[in-house]
């Protein structure tokens, strides 16, 4: 917006005058907002990366956003922020960033092998239609075989429209956010010993624990802020230990007591041996276990999640596969119940020697992780990250966590604490709470259970049926499905699988190029993944919308639409909502269903789903109403395109469903005041620690602790074995390959590499290896080495010294790098319960380039 | 240019005869009126004198009680682009 | 010219007046390069010379501007300075903030040097002293004012040695560390990858020559607890053990001061570890 | 030499085309152009096509990772700021010194110095322009240039002349960048153009004083077997950079041998190339022979 010196000085006389009188003055929007001497306009936000949650205030000035600042009003990061958060300012206004559609054609027609050109919206919604269209009728494809891959950087709403489209409109409950690669097992750790998703501690943990253990967690790196409370608890309170655990050296363990390194896989019997010491040296927490604890024996032989005529899957039989006769062979969730004596029977085999001699981690140290544990004097935390979850038995080591807490009584309790931490913005809030996973619906419930079901149609006001029964198909079974020609239209958003997915080489580019499938990206640049579909659509992204991202401790934080997208670009919201105008109930749903209700008859999906009398209650004035203590006049770009206010008539629809059933959001006026708040909130009050008496509301008084989420309100304790990896490395592939993060670039770098000071900081991404490793295959720190797998191969330089040390016989490297994909390498053998993809373990060999 | 703003006060039954009154001086913009018949304008003037002379005038017309002047900028190219 | 053989006495004194016009000429010259070359001596702080260099006097006298170090650098960070920069003609350096030395375990550009003038004595690239990280700024320094960027110390190829993260409390916001980067100068070789990768607009870490970074303390103090860690105990006969009047329950020891309290017998508790500091906490630091 | 210049309006060696052909009369210019010229090459194709034949520049060059080439000025002036250089760079005196004391030490002007294309490019322009004028500075001021860089290399304790020297400012700026070395160069062009004929390479040149050194004692040398052939057409005056070195060997000044011997004779060929009489030749320090027999065929040469 262009302003005239004599208009900005009226506003601001006019301002000063009211501000004196008392008065508000509609129309004039500039001067109620407040605004800095050097006319820029400040509002809140959250930092657009990990799951942190850091609170940012955005400043605005000319339609842009020109700075930003920690904000110190924000109970998380009070101010500051990691060093990509200094450059959140940059991450809209990269060079390449995409403005218009753009379809692969030739001769003016779609065609898979043609070059991208640009189209209208109008036209790309056109050949997606019929692209939809064409799948729902093909045999081979159906329903599900529309597919949408999301993600954990979905706004709240963006997260519950694409759901509601998917699963009700569409009826295929194939849509998957990234979550799946990043906290899946987390998630299946929760619900199978706790029945209820998300952690029961906050962050406020950090500054009550005795000890820290950190599992497969370089927070150091991948959670800077709440690093640095844990660095300062550890600095302030000089009892404070801080045990870190994890298969390279890295810098998490500059601060660690105890830095214990054990090879791949064996954190399985480490955590056993960890309980057995605590039942050996009777520190068990009796009473708690008795109250609160149910045993149980989960079935071992689940297989690694591989395609179904690997070997391994073939002698596994409980991989809940189709078996010989068609019928799935066994459940790799089941479990039964069994004894205390038992279990201390199944964990006493994990003796000292045998961790040791698992892990190779020296025995002391192991000792001393274990003694922490079982004294009932010290308060530990333990944090966890992508070691743990990405992982073959990744539902497993998350159970195995709960294990020892449990055992110990040390839950739910300021300092006591088993803390999953997360790495994308809303990987709680959207992908989790939302139920964006294929077997989800919101607030934890599934669309396996027929209750669920039934109770997400009636709060949809949709015919009971609607909702298909069975899970859709899961982010690595959709790259085979895509491969195997069973998904004919694939519509993926803010996210980046062609460099984040395991095994690009051999599944995910495959299944992208089949014929048989028209593959759409939404996305902000053109990433390896916009440039391997078929159809690219500009997005709107961060602050050109409105927006709700939910942390890792349960913090739900909304911003205000800052400023417009550029050119043609549209949020992911429109998208969903504009394309779903293109279809008639008929179009998509079978006769039967539609039977039931008569009265939707010639009605468009966007008019049963959105304009539903829910959705579209709240009238477009609402915006200035709601806002008003912030930004007079405010409006935003999706209100203004259908005409009510979208996103609360979302977001309070949505919030139906947990509201009662323990998690529950405040009303979505409340979140545009505040900075964020932790769910369950009930009768205005935020819950930091559930399960507990007092901190909890759902827990009654008298009943100390209850794991609610089961019926009998008991959480479960889990027998299960150590278990070798899917993949070792053998005589020709030497070397364990691991793969993760650094801290100046996120994720696959789509942000972050266009910031031209984080680039520079950190360009290419580098192999960390150790330097006998390197010596003994003849190789100089930054050499150009080729690191290959069974699966394929990439070139990049050596790094021995370094950021990340890692032990003989393991590499590191980063996957941030579009010109480097690692991904190329990794393995697609995921946990089989969580369907999470194991990127820390396969095997590699390094030869010199 | 001279551009400052004021708060005026009406006696409450008189606020339309200000509003009528303000309407016929030069450079003068009324951009709210509150119920309890306080009025905030917005002056323009090309100089110092005639600014002054405005106010006067303001001051004169029937059922101003006071006129209090809150914010006062000088520009001398007021049209040219922030 | 004929005359040659033999000058006549007007000869004779032009010929002496040509010499004489002739030196005066050349050593009025001389003495303008002998000017400049002692000018040019003062390498300008941003530039550095390659790993190995001597000493500024000694390298200008030994480097003979051959460049064969800039052809071996394989990332070609080498320049070679040219008559406008204010370094001595030909010979070579970098600029951190440009490109950076990668600290090639092989180190080719001195193997390169036909003269010495990069020592051919040094054999590992991590004793080299190109110049001495200093972090000038810390007003503008993210880690100074609590944000983690630590990038200076990430990308350290000497990490945890010439950079150390000294952790310490965040006063303002009482939970957070402010993670401090302390450069080692025992262990900075001066590559400049630090300054390099600041993310601030303007490097607030820099490299320096030695002689304008590095400090000295004077010769009539000593460190204590330096002296003593290297005496391996004390330097003057240990303590003897001292004995206090002290209420039950109470203990005080020396060094320590009190502990315990009347009631409580139980310590503080504390978990078992290994009992060394965590590295964060060590550091080299004094 | 003005006179000269006035007795024959005819170029220099248009009566040697006439009697040999263009080629014959051109044949050392040619080869040493292509020497020069080649020289650059070898040097270039490494920064251009990555091929590296020769890195470094004529301070010190390294062949195929094999033959090193020093300076020996260069080195002098180092060993003088009291520095000692490795193994290598003395090796590299050694040949370099040898192959100078072979075949001429101010061969190196002539036939490698990138500064006397610029030089001749100057002269030849002057004689084009028919510019008259030039300042006086006699031609020994080279040996004071000479010592003057020694004694500074010395007092100042670094090879200061290094800072400000023409020939390798053009010949390292060649292959890594010249900056303002430019505007030295031109500086030198046009001194040699405007202020005085031959005045770098022939009077202030250290570098070529240096060489000149070695060339007192240097094998390959300017011989003139047939000089009684000379018919006075003052072509090889004309074109030779150092016209006094001509003089004694070709006039029998003081009974000399049909050799030139002074040390400035840069064995650029030229006077081989413009004699229409073939005078000269190309032989060792040792040819001390006079062809007396008359060459043929010569008196009749000659048409005008």
């Amino acid at each position: 917006m262009k302003l005239t010196r004599r208009e900005f000085i009226k506003t601001n006389a006019i301002a000063a005058a009211a501000t004196t009188a008392g008065m508000s003055i509609p129309g004039v929007a500039l001067a109620a907002a407040p605004q800095s001497q050097d006319g820029v306009r400040w509002d809140k936000g959250v930092c657009r990366y990990c799951g942190t949650g850091c609170g940012v205030l955005v400043g605005v000035k000319d339609g842009r956003v020109v700075a930003t600042q920690g904000d110190p009003d924000a109970p998380v990061n009070k101010g500051l922020n990691c060093v990509k958060g200094y450059f959140l300012s940059k991450i809209m206004y990269g060079k390449d960033r995409l403005t218009r559609p753009l379809l692969r054609m030739k001769d003016g027609k779609f065609d898979k092998n043609g070059e991208f050109a640009p189209i209208s919206w109008d036209a790309a919604f056109d050949i997606m239609a019929e692209k939809v269209k064409a799948t729902l009728k093909e045999p081979t494809q159906g329903p599900y075989g529309v597919a949408m891959f999301g993600s954990g950087q979905w706004t709240v709403w963006e997260g519950y429209a694409a759901a509601k489209l998917m699963k009700a409109g569409f009826r295929s409950n194939s849509i998957d956010p990234n979550a799946r690669h990043c906290m899946a097992s987390a998630v299946a750790g929760f619900m199978r010993t706790f029945g209820i998703d998300e952690p029961m501690g906050c962050y406020d943990d950090a500054e009550h624990a005795d000890v820290f253990a950190l599992w497969g967690s370089n927070m150091a790196e991948m959670h800077p802020i709440l690093w640095s409370r844990i660095t300062n608890r550890r600095l302030t309170a000089n009892h404070v230990r801080i045990h870190v655990l994890s298969t390279f050296t890295h810098r998490s363990c500059e601060l660690a007591d105890n830095e214990l390194i054990f090879k791949p896989q064996s954190d399985l019997a480490i955590l056993n041996y960890i309980c057995n010491y605590i039942i050996q040296n009777k520190a068990v927490n009796q009473d708690f276990v008795k109250k609160n604890v149910g045993f149980f024996k989960g079935v071992t032989d689940i297989g690694y999640g591989l395609r179904p005529n690997h070997p391994l899957e073939q002698v596994a039989n409980n991989n809940g596969y189709p078996g010989a006769d068609g019928k799935p062979k066994g459940d790799p969730n089941k479990h039964a119940p069994i004894t205390f004596d038992e279990f201390a029977k199944f964990v006493s085999e994990y003796t000292l020697d045998k961790a040791h001699e698992i892990s190779g981690v020296p025995k002391d140290k192991l000792e001393a992780l274990a003694k922490a544990y079982a004294d009932p004097k010290v308060k530990v935390t333990s944090y966890w990250t992508m070691g743990f979850n990405q992982h073959t038995r990744g539902t497993w080591v998350n159970n195995m966590i709960y294990n020892v807490h449990l055992l110990v009584g040390k839950i739910s309790e300021p300092g006591n604490s088993p803390f999953s931490l997360t790495g994308q913005p809303s990987a709680c809030g959207t992908a989790r709470e939302v139920g964006t996973f294929a077997h989800r619906l919101p607030a934890d419930l599934v669309v396996m259970n027929p209750k669920h079901r039934e109770f997400a149609e009636k709060a949809w006001k949709l015919p009971a049926g609607t909702i298909p029964p069975t899970p859709g198909y899961h982010a690595v079974l959709q790259s085979r499905m895509l491969k195997d020609g069973k998904i004919g239209f694939y519509w993926t958003s803010t996210t980046n699988n062609m460099q984040a997915g395991p095994n690009i080489n051999g599944e995910i580019y495959p299944g992208w190029r089949n014929p048989k499938a028209f593959v759409v990206v939404s996305d902000v640049y053109p990433t390896v993944s916009a440039m391997s579909a078929d159809l690219i659509l500009p997005c709107a992204m961060w602050m050109e919308k409105e927006g709700m991202f939910g942390n890792a401790e349960r913090r739900g934080q909304m911003w205000r639409q800052q400023v417009k997208a550029p050119g043609e670009s549209r949020s992911d919201l429109w998208q969903y909502m504009e394309f779903s105008k293109r279809f008639k109930v008929e179009d998509v749903w079978p006769a039967d269903l539609l039977a039931k209700a008569p009265e939707l008859k010639g009605k468009t999906l966007y008019d049963v789903l959105y304009a539903n009398g829910q959705v579209n209650k709240f009238p477009k004035e609402e915006l200035a109403k709601v806002n008003a203590h912030a930004w007079a006049g405010y409006t935003n770009d999706e209100s203004e395109a259908f005409g009510f206010y979208v996103q609360k008539g979302l977001f309070e629809e949505y919030a139906g469903f947990g509201r009662g059933h323990a998690h529950d959001l405040a009303d979505f006026d409340t979140y545009h005041k505040v900075r964020g708040l932790r769910w369950p909130v009930v009768d205005g009050k935020e819950t930091l620690w559930r399960f507990r008496e007092g901190y909890d509301p759902y827990v009654k008084k008298g009943e100390g602790v209850k794991f609610y989420g089961y019926p009998d309100g008991k959480a479960k304790i889990f027998a299960l074995p150590y278990q070798p990896a899917a993949e070792s490395p053998d005589k020709e592939f030497d070397l364990w390959l691991c793969t993760g993060r650094v801290l100046e670039h996120w994720h696959t770098g789509s942000m972050t590499r266009r910031a031209p000071e984080l680039y520079k900081a950190f360009p290419d991404a580098v192999v960390w290896m150790h330097p006998k490793d390197a010596e003994k295959r003849g190789l100089k720190r930054n050499d150009v080495v080729k690191v290959s797998t069974r699966r394929g191969d990439i070139e990049l330089r050596v790094d021995t010294k370094g950021r990340n040390k890692p032990p003989e016989g393991l590499i590191f490297i980063p996957f941030f790098d579009e010109h480097r994909l690692v991904n190329k390498l990794t393995l697609d053998a995921t946990c089989p319960i969580s369907k999470e993809t194991d990127f820390k373990k396969c095997a590699a060999k390094v030869v010199k380039a | 240019m001279n551009i400052s703003s004021a708060i005026i006060h009406a006696l409450p039954g008189d606020v339309a005869v200000v509003q009528a009154g303000l309407a016929t001086l030069a450079g003068v913009e009324v951009h709210a009126i509150s119920p309890d018949g306080k009025l905030i304008v917005t002056i323009e003037t090309d100089d110092d004198g005639s600014n002054v002379a405005t106010y006067e005038r303001i001051g004169q017309l029937d059922g101003v009680m006071s006129t209090a002047m809150v914010y006062h900028q000088t520009e001398s190219e007021p049209d040219k682009e922030i | 010219m004929d005359n040659e053989t033999k000058p006549s006495a007007a000869a004779r004194r032009q010929f002496l007046a040509d010499t004489a016009r002739m030196a005066c000429g050349v050593g009025l010259l001389g003495l303008g390069v002998g000017l400049y070359a002692r000018h040019a001596r003062a390498l300008p702080p941003a530039a550095i010379r390659p790993p190995g260099a001597l000493p500024e006097t000694d390298f200008s006298a030994a480097c003979i501007r051959c460049g064969l170090c800039v052809r071996d650098c394989p990332f070609n960070i080498l320049h070679l300075a040219k008559p406008e920069e204010p370094i001595s003609t030909g010979t070579p350096y970098f600029v951190a903030r440009q490109l950076p030395c990668e600290m090639c375990e092989d180190i080719p550009c001195v193997k390169a040097c036909p003269t010495g003038a990069l020592d051919h004595s040094l054999k590992d690239i991590n004793k080299s002293k190109m110049g001495l990280a200093v972090l000038v700024d810390h007003e503008t320094c993210l880690n100074f004012l609590g944000l983690r960027c630590d990038i200076c110390y990430r990308v350290c190829p000497v990490i945890d040695k010439a950079i150390t993260l000294d952790p310490q409390t965040n006063a303002r916001t009482g939970k957070h560390t402010l993670f401090i980067p302390v450069v080692h100068s025992d262990h900075c070789t001066g590559c400049g990858k630090c300054e390099k990768a600041c993310p601030t607009e303007v490097a607030s870490i820099k490299v320096l020559p030695l002689y304008m970074a590095k400090g000295q303390l004077s010769a009539h103090y000593r460190l204590g607890w330096v002296e003593k860690e290297k005496a391996g105990g004390s330097l003057v006969a240990p303590d003897v053990e001292h004995q206090y009047n002290m209420p039950e329950g109470m203990k005080y020891e020396s060094g320590k001061g009190l502990s315990g309290s009347p009631d409580a017998v139980s310590p503080a508790p504390t978990s078992p570890a290994p009992a060394a500091l965590p590295k964060a906490f060590q550091g080299g630091k004094l | 030499m003005n006179a000269i210049l006035k007795t024959s309006p005819a170029r220099p060696g248009a009566e040697a085309i006439a009697a040999k052909g263009w080629l014959a009369a051109h044949k050392w210019l040619i080869l040493r152009r292509s020497s020069q010229i080649g020289i650059l090459l070898l040097f270039l194709i490494g920064p251009w096509f990555g091929l590296w034949i020769v890195k470094g520049n004529l301070n010190f060059s390294y062949t195929l990772n094999f033959l090193p080439l020093t300076d020996p000025y260069v080195i002098l002036q180092s060993l003088l700021a009291r520095q000692m250089p490795e193994k290598l760079a003395l090796i590299g005196v050694l040949i370099v010194t040898l192959f100078y004391l072979l075949v001429g030490g101010r061969s190196y002007c002539s036939w490698v110095c990138p500064v006397n294309l610029l030089t001749d490019a100057a002269y030849w322009l002057r004689v084009r322009l028919g510019l008259k004028g030039s300042a006086h500075i006699s031609r020994p001021t080279r040996y004071w240039m000479l010592g003057m860089t020694l004694v500074m290399a010395f007092v100042t304790g670094s090879i200061a002349w290094e800072m400000v020297n023409p020939v390798s400012m053009m010949h390292r700026g060649l292959f890594f960048g010249l900056g303002l070395a430019w505007a030295v160069l031109l500086a030198v062009f046009l001194f040699d153009l405007f202020v005085m004929r031959h005045g770098w390479c022939g009077h202030l040149c250290p570098v070529g004083a240096f060489y000149s050194l070695i060339g007192k004692l240097s094998l390959v040398r300017v011989t003139l077997p047939a000089r009684a052939a000379c018919n006075d057409c003052m072509d090889c005056f004309a074109v030779c950079p150092e016209p006094q070195v001509i003089r004694p060997a070709l006039k029998a000044i003081g009974g000399t041998s049909p050799l030139i011997l002074e040390a400035n004779c840069t064995n650029c060929g030229r006077c081989i190339d413009v004699c229409s009489k073939d005078v000269f030749a190309f032989g060792t320090r040792f040819n001390h022979t006079v062809v007396t027999v008359t060459v043929a065929g010569a008196p009749q040469a000659a048409p005008k």
